[in-house]
């Protein structure tokens, strides 16, 4: 755990001025480069991998943003790297930050030697590594075993099965791949081309978030490729993590379909009136205003507490902020398309860009539902 | 009704049914040509005079006929194929066309020979349709058509298109409207696919540039158009929202799939109830559509109808989104992919868990927002009074518009 | 079951004549005498019992309206009572019909042999006897025992126990009582004055509806007491008749609050306009008219499935009823009371009436969950 | 505001505190001299200047003064029995009121010698307040009160009443209000309990008969009355809708002990997962509530507090309802019967939840509708135009009025 940053203390709601002006830099940075042409550009054309926004991104220095400087990161915390999850979930930006700097990071900063950490986050960092995490079977389950098996061979390792669901397991440089083996659970960092693994883009919904599947044929790997910390313990910090910031990223969303709703309610006139001066579309924006003040105090008591490493808190503040947050995404960018009318059932209009990650996202990482019931297990009830 | 009308109707549905039957057997006649023998027969709208496709009798029987020639191996996709014309166009032909209009366009139109498109909606004028600003401008027997409009089904294959125009816009908006029978093959109409968010093109966007059409091609006043159009909307509503399905099909039929599929063994409790509610919701909708029916006596829907059609787009989006929500990870996918297609009927009829929550989110909007549909409720049902209005008494030229 | 009124043909949902007819009377004669101020003086001051009501509704032939000609009733169905049950639920009238004529009666119909119903069902029809049926444990659970045991004593039986959630159990001349014993499920017929017997009213949420305790303490009944056929038959038909006939009392629940709702919008001025004007409230009451056609119709279908003894489909459309029904009047009647504001929190005003009734009657004779749990078993999901 | 500025407060409350804990201990002072010397000491709305009961501090270090006297065993409970004062007049007093005002009753009020009431509502003027009817007019020093109040919370314990009049009908209908502080001791004021459908009268109707109130207790200008109502009502919004009590603590308390009691062992997954959405919600609006305490830095609250207000309302409603669910056969009782009492205290804490289950019914209605509420977060925080109105520029004698 050695390069994992140091716990912030717990962080007052308030943004500090730095922070407030990181908003302003990664808003900036996000308004030009990720336009909405360019995201359907990147969603139709590229894959959903912004190679260009990404190569930004680490010139900013967030891609390895909570990466400890000794490693080439900026050493700051969750709560730095929510604002930025914030940001890209209002432009819909197709880059692997959640992949790499949430999910890999993590895993590697919680579960790998000092060794293997000096060796991969360096990458992260200076762009030339990207991670994805495979840990789900094909069928994405989250309480079963990994699809990938590792057998002891030679000094090493050979892995054979199938992960689902990976996300930015296609553009990947480096895979990140949860397999059962004799000993138990372990995680082994592989190069993404070697030989023996063919990937797979799945038909995703969402066509900003790619996902992967990934299939293992005899890959043989070093025995040093294997994670050398507690892999359990780096799964569920990473998958910790990724909820956190997911949320988060959700809270972006939710503000922007909420922003754009309401300046069309205030342009679009029928009846020789604004659109918004109906209660029916005023009440439903007041609605998803007070929810979507609610869905942010949700993410970002969780984004502190993961950046002040509550563990405890945790428990409770990240299924509470999935939970929340997506159910609120969902209604919100669903009633976007209702207030829009016709405009937003047409491809043209960004409206099913929103709808589609809310759905999508919802689904990510287990359900509402999936999360109350972990709630309800921390809870006794 | 007593019950002597009642069974003179029926036995005069059933000789009819007997006869085209008999004259052409539903499994072995070409579908146009069955379709065309159904009209003559008086079985295309029951509810219509002889001589016009039907019979003089309550619309109830249809169904029943329907149902008759669906037994015996027959098709009525007709219904749903050129659903604009037969569900919508022809009831407001008989309502304002006049007696060459219905000799005219009627058989073909059953016999899906002609296939019809309804040209209403326009970028500005959504909710509120009498905005539109689409015009046409008399010039001797000929009115010249300028303008575009948009969910345009079917428009790349009709022949015909039912369409609304401004003939005046010195007055208030309701009064300058005019409603045409268009030719869709005629000069100037340029029709373009409209993409949606499930990939695929089942609308059209419409332009009009100098487009002419004959003034006998006017249904109903000039300046009369607006209670032209509203029998064509009501006629919609009920089409898009009351039909009386067998128990357990449509979305729903989606949701139990995905459950079994998903959680058949050992399904969550909550899950299994969420589901159940939607069960419950949508058969008692199905039961009033039911009850409709059987109290239906007259062929011309009211507002009513305005109460399927709610209850449907709403219950339908909910019903779609909660399957895919049992999916579970697979909800996360869409299977095939998007492919920028271009349909050949309107509603895919087994297009699969992901297209179906995708294309629901306009059964709110389309034939009428829910919004729409509360107002029309709410004041011609229930008598509620209507909002102060700012367009109604002064020339539309002169109300805001975006 | 031969006292069971004959299957009816399986009706349409349009009201004939002589149905039409039926509304119209029941409707004139509760107008009068079923007045709000009736309704609160019985509720607060007779125990929720309307004699003088009952009366009037025995001397019409309702209260024996399922009751063959041959035992002093009417030989009607289920579909006419369903109309009369409308009508009571509209005006909350205070009157021991559900208990009585459905539960009661339905019970004798089914469970009691010729000669019983002889001697018992004619007092229903001249309004000389008023049942109650005591069936469930003093917690009201449906899946217990009943709370009474009956023990074999001499020729008769010795009742001990607590039955809980007895509808009109204070005011009822008569008890049917549920009990194990050593055989299995059996129903008795007692005086309610028996020695032995304790009756004590509950406090209930809707005063319109009273409830009592009923324990018995050494009761001994003759071996006639006992209804000779099928108990656990005899309980099922009364309860699924019970059922069906409250969703239909709801339904006219539903039509009141919406009628009253919708009445009072066109009426009340506020900002210079009728409130019925603004879409906030025009289209809460336009979902309340959807709802409730809705609702009408699964009431109705059950209704004439009852009458006609479809046994198979009112397994799905007794809970399909009971638990749409209780939804929507439970929505319904809160929206009444939010539209019209502050006046419907006060005790004057009928509005809290209704809703009180709507959230009793919902947990009456099971939940809507329950009734969708017994729905699922049946469509096997 | 910067790290120095709030250290500096800090120590200014903290000082504050301990002096006043040494000169009156809380466990051990009487409590309405205790209250007054918290008064003394600035700590009763540290917001407010030096010398009226403040400091002028940020108003969020009031939660920290208040838990710091609640766990030293002194009691708060001031701020709930005399809300209609504590928590929405002084703001009013602070904002509109004249020095002469401030000094004579916010010490007596805090230390709860004297009650307070509101006087706003009537029964043709609920949502629509600015559409009241009571009158007073000019008579030299002195206006004389006709009309009647309802809804009027502790009217019968009030010393004071905050009451709004319309002091001149000719003008359009905000502009002809003004504001008084009322004796309720003064002649011609008849207060009536209003029975609720608890069975309680937590409420009550007040009816002015030709009762005096000299000039100078007037607040603002003659014609001014409807800001000086509003700034009653932001607070009151804010305190009905805005505290961050402890995690779990509230309505979903009561939820929490019902699942426990009657499922605790084999609950339904269906109910548990409501239970917990329930929670959810509850737990992210407070973190809300949290949220806003550290951002606020001002002490007049703006329509935000409309915010808090709209959503505890609906939810309050929504679990309190759940709970009586949860109860199964129990929900059909009311434990106690009705009893038509006259409560000595605003809410009954304890009430258990049959009778907060009613009770929450007029949470969305008491202190602005929820549909107010949505207005007001629509057009003043989200900037949408407000509707065509009928009843704004006519005077209010002309408005049509039910």
């Amino acid at each position: 755990m050695s390069a994992l940053t140091a716990p912030a203390p717990i962080q007052p709601f308030v943004l500090t001025d730095e922070q407030k002006a990181l908003t302003e830099m990664v808003r900036d940075l996000l308004g030009d480069a990720a336009s909405s042409e360019r995201v359907r550009e990147v969603m139709l054309e590229h894959g959903g991998f912004d190679q260009a926004l990404y190569d930004q991104l680490v010139q900013y220095g967030l891609a390895g943003l909570t990466i400890s400087e000794e490693h080439g990161g900026a050493g700051a915390s969750f709560t730095e790297l929510s604002i930025v999850f914030e940001e890209l979930g209002r432009r819909l930006a197709p880059v692997p930050m959640l992949s790499t700097s949430v999910l890999g990071t993590t895993a590697i900063q919680v579960g790998a030697t000092s060794e293997q950490q000096a060796a991969w986050l360096p990458g992260v960092a200076d762009g030339s590594s990207r991670f994805a995490l495979a840990h789900l079977d094909p069928a994405g389950r989250l309480d079963a075993d990994p699809g990938v098996r590792a057998m002891a061979s030679g000094d090493g390792f050979t892995l054979d099965g199938t992960a689902g669901y990976v996300i930015d397991g296609a553009s990947a440089t480096h895979l990140l791949v949860a397999a059962t083996t004799d000993d138990g659970l372990a995680i082994f960092h592989l190069d993404a081309e070697a030989a023996g693994i063919e990937r797979r883009a799945i038909d995703v919904l969402d066509l900003t978030r790619p996902m992967a599947t990934v299939t293992f044929s005899g890959v043989e790997v070093a025995a040093d490729a294997k994670l050398g910390g507690n892999a359990s313990a780096a799964l569920h910090a990473a998958l910790t993590a990724g909820v956190v910031m997911l949320a988060c990223e959700q809270v972006g969303g939710i503000q922007e379909v909420l922003s754009r709703t309401t300046a069309y309610a205030r342009e679009r006139v029928q009846f020789g009136r604004a659109i918004g001066s109906f209660q029916a579309v005023k009440h439903k924006l007041a609605e998803t205003l007070v929810a979507s003040e609610s869905a942010r105090s949700a993410a970002y008591h969780a984004a502190r507490m993961l950046a002040a490493h509550e563990i405890e808190e945790l428990r409770i503040a990240a299924p509470l902020a999935k939970s929340y947050c997506s159910d609120v995404y969902e209604k919100a960018s669903a009633d976007a398309i209702q207030l829009h009318g016709g405009i937003a059932f047409t491809w043209e209009h960004d409206a099913h860009l929103f709808f589609k990650r809310a759905k999508a996202s919802k689904l990510l990482f287990g359900s509402p539902k999936h999360h109350r019931a972990l709630l309800a297990d921390v809870l006794e009830l | 009704m007593g019950n002597d009308a009642t069974t003179a109707e029926r036995e005069q549905v059933d000789a009819q049914i007997e006869a085209l039957f008999a004259s052409h057997p539903p499994a072995d006649t070409p579908e146009k040509e069955f379709w065309g023998a159904q009209f003559d027969h008086g079985l295309a709208w029951v509810q219509h005079p002889e001589g016009f496709g039907g019979l003089g009798v309550s619309p109830r029987w249809q169904a029943e006929v329907d149902q008759r020639i669906n037994e015996a191996g027959g098709s009525t996709r007709n219904r749903y194929m050129n659903v604009l014309g037969i569900g919508m166009g022809a009831g407001t032909i008989m309502a304002h066309g006049s007696e060459e209009h219905q000799q005219r366009f009627l058989r073909p139109m059953f016999a899906m020979e002609e296939i019809w498109c309804q040209l209403f909606s326009e970028p500005g004028a959504g909710s509120d349709l009498a905005a539109l600003a689409t015009t046409a401008k008399q010039e001797g027997d000929t009115w010249i058509v300028n303008g575009q409009k948009v969910w345009t089904t079917l428009g790349h294959l009709a022949k015909w298109g039912l369409l609304v125009t401004r003939t005046d816009p010195d007055v208030p908006k309701h009064a300058g409207l005019t409603y045409f029978i268009v030719d869709m093959e005629e000069r100037g109409v340029d029709v373009r696919p409209l993409y949606q968010i499930t990939g695929e093109a089942e609308f059209n966007e419409v332009y009009f540039t100098d487009t002419p059409i004959p003034d006998d091609m006017r249904l109903g006043e000039v300046g009369g158009g607006w209670s032209v159009a509203m029998t064509t909307l009501m006629n919609e509503r009920v089409a898009i929202g009351g039909n009386a399905s067998p128990r357990g099909t449509g979305a729903i039929a989606g949701a139990v799939e995905a459950w079994q599929k998903m959680h058949g063994e050992d399904g969550d409790a909550g899950l299994r109830d969420q589901l159940l509610s939607h069960w419950v919701e949508a058969e008692a909708m199905r039961l009033t559509a039911v009850r409709a029916k059987e109290a239906a006596v007259k062929g011309t829907p009211g507002p009513e109808g305005s109460t399927a059609k709610l209850q449907w787009a709403d219950l339908n989006k909910a019903i779609t989104s909660f399957t895919i929500d049992l999916l579970g990870p697979e909800g996360m996918t869409y299977p095939g992919g998007y492919e920028f297609t271009r349909p050949e009927q309107t509603a895919n009829r087994d297009a699969g868990p992901h297209k179906s929550f995708l294309r629901a989110r306009a059964n709110s909007i389309e034939g009428g927002t829910s919004e729409v549909m509360k107002n029309i409720l709410g004041e011609r049902v229930l008598g509620l009074p209507g909002e102060p209005r700012v367009d109604k008494n002064i020339p539309w030229r002169e109300v805001p518009r975006s």
